[in-house]
């Protein structure tokens, strides 16, 4: 299946766009997404030991299960207040 | 209630909204742009967030405290988008009955929302230097020096 | 800056006094005028002062939070006089680099401020009674109710 | 010597004014003062132990001399904020 993430912070610099399509196969886990990630793009290595990955706007655990049509994003660590 | 916004927050008109005859206390939090931190010096500050996400958290931080806390009201407002010194970036009003609970929810929100909302700080340095903030990364791995004099 | 007075209390000009550039963190304190109190149903209170005595302790108040904190600027009201339900009698705004000590220093004021400075509460209850607020004397010794039902 | 004390919120309802004035004896003492005050208005009795002193807008201990010409208040236990 094919799913996009969005990409926020340093992390959208490093990749240099908002948002990455992925192909992943089907019931893949939160865990598959990271590996994803870095290999569509090797800039967000330096990030993937501290990136949390959110399904639908949640914080996923990396067990979780991807449904198909879900709306992922790559939350680096957070910086508001 | 929670928000999202990039205009500039109107502390005042947060203050009174949580206001009421069952208070006895309200505690009103605001986050300002500080010119110094760490020995380096800021000319403004850029935030972003992930808009839908953080208000979801926004809300959750507030469902928390009210778990905890006998809070009345609540108002929790961050903006995004670009600051200079001394804006206030953040604003978080509480009212309790007892001023011990306001002081208490309201710091709680604030640390909650420093851990758990999807916003992040890009720093302008006076320097002409600029970093995304992103703690637990180390100054030099998140630095991304666009500007460096 | 500490001020006893007759007048309502402007929190929001109160807060600005204290925003400034070196400022990460601005913490404002509210009092306001609660309808219930243990049970019983407020009308209103009146509330007296030593002036020259509580203008004095209120600085020495100031004195020792910064003594404690790295206060920035640090401004305390006091109100006198009547004062309806949900109104504010005494507000406090406390700036600092850091939230924890602008958290901290503002809820040391207002703890101080209720224990050392010569302001006295009389509470005009829904019912009709009236009696004088002085914790310790219990509620039956201070009373004085003048306008019992 | 003479001196005014002067009363608030609850002692000053039980007194009946706003001041009262004491004559005491050269270099009286706090003690000296409290005694005086309830002499001079007994309804004060059932508030003395709880009351403080102030000599000149200070809170002031019971083995304090008072100074010829200070302005003494008698201070019930506060209930500001």
């Amino acid at each position: 299946m094919k799913v996009s993430v969005r990409l926020f912070a340093f992390a959208r610099e490093l990749a240099g766009c908002e948002t990455l399509e992925l192909q992943l196969p089907e019931a893949a886990t939160v865990r598959d997404v990271r590996r994803a990630l870095v290999d569509a793009c090797p800039a967000l290595e330096r990030l993937a030991g501290r990136l949390l990955i959110a399904i639908d706007a949640e914080y996923a655990g990396d067990d979780q299960t991807v449904p198909a049509g879900a709306e992922l994003a790559c939350i680096p660590p957070v910086s508001g207040g | 209630m929670v928000e999202i916004t990039e205009s500039v927050i109107d502390h005042a008109t947060l203050t009174e909204r949580v206001r009421s005859d069952a208070a006895g206390a309200v505690v009103t939090f605001l986050g300002t742009v500080r010119q110094f931190s760490g020995g380096r010096e800021t000319a403004s500050l850029d935030y972003e967030s992930y808009p839908e996400m953080a208000e979801r958290k926004m809300r959750e931080i507030e469902d928390e405290a009210r778990q905890r806390w006998p809070v009345l009201a609540c108002a929790v407002v961050h903006r995004v988008g670009h600051l200079e010194l001394g804006e206030v970036s953040v604003a978080i009003a509480v009212s309790c009955a007892h001023r011990g609970d306001a002081f208490d929810a309201c710091r709680y929100i604030i640390d909650r929302v420093k851990e758990i909302v999807p916003i992040w700080k890009r720093e302008n340095y006076a320097s002409g230097e600029s970093d995304w903030v992103h703690p637990g990364l180390g100054g030099d791995q998140a630095a991304s020096r666009e500007n460096a004099s």
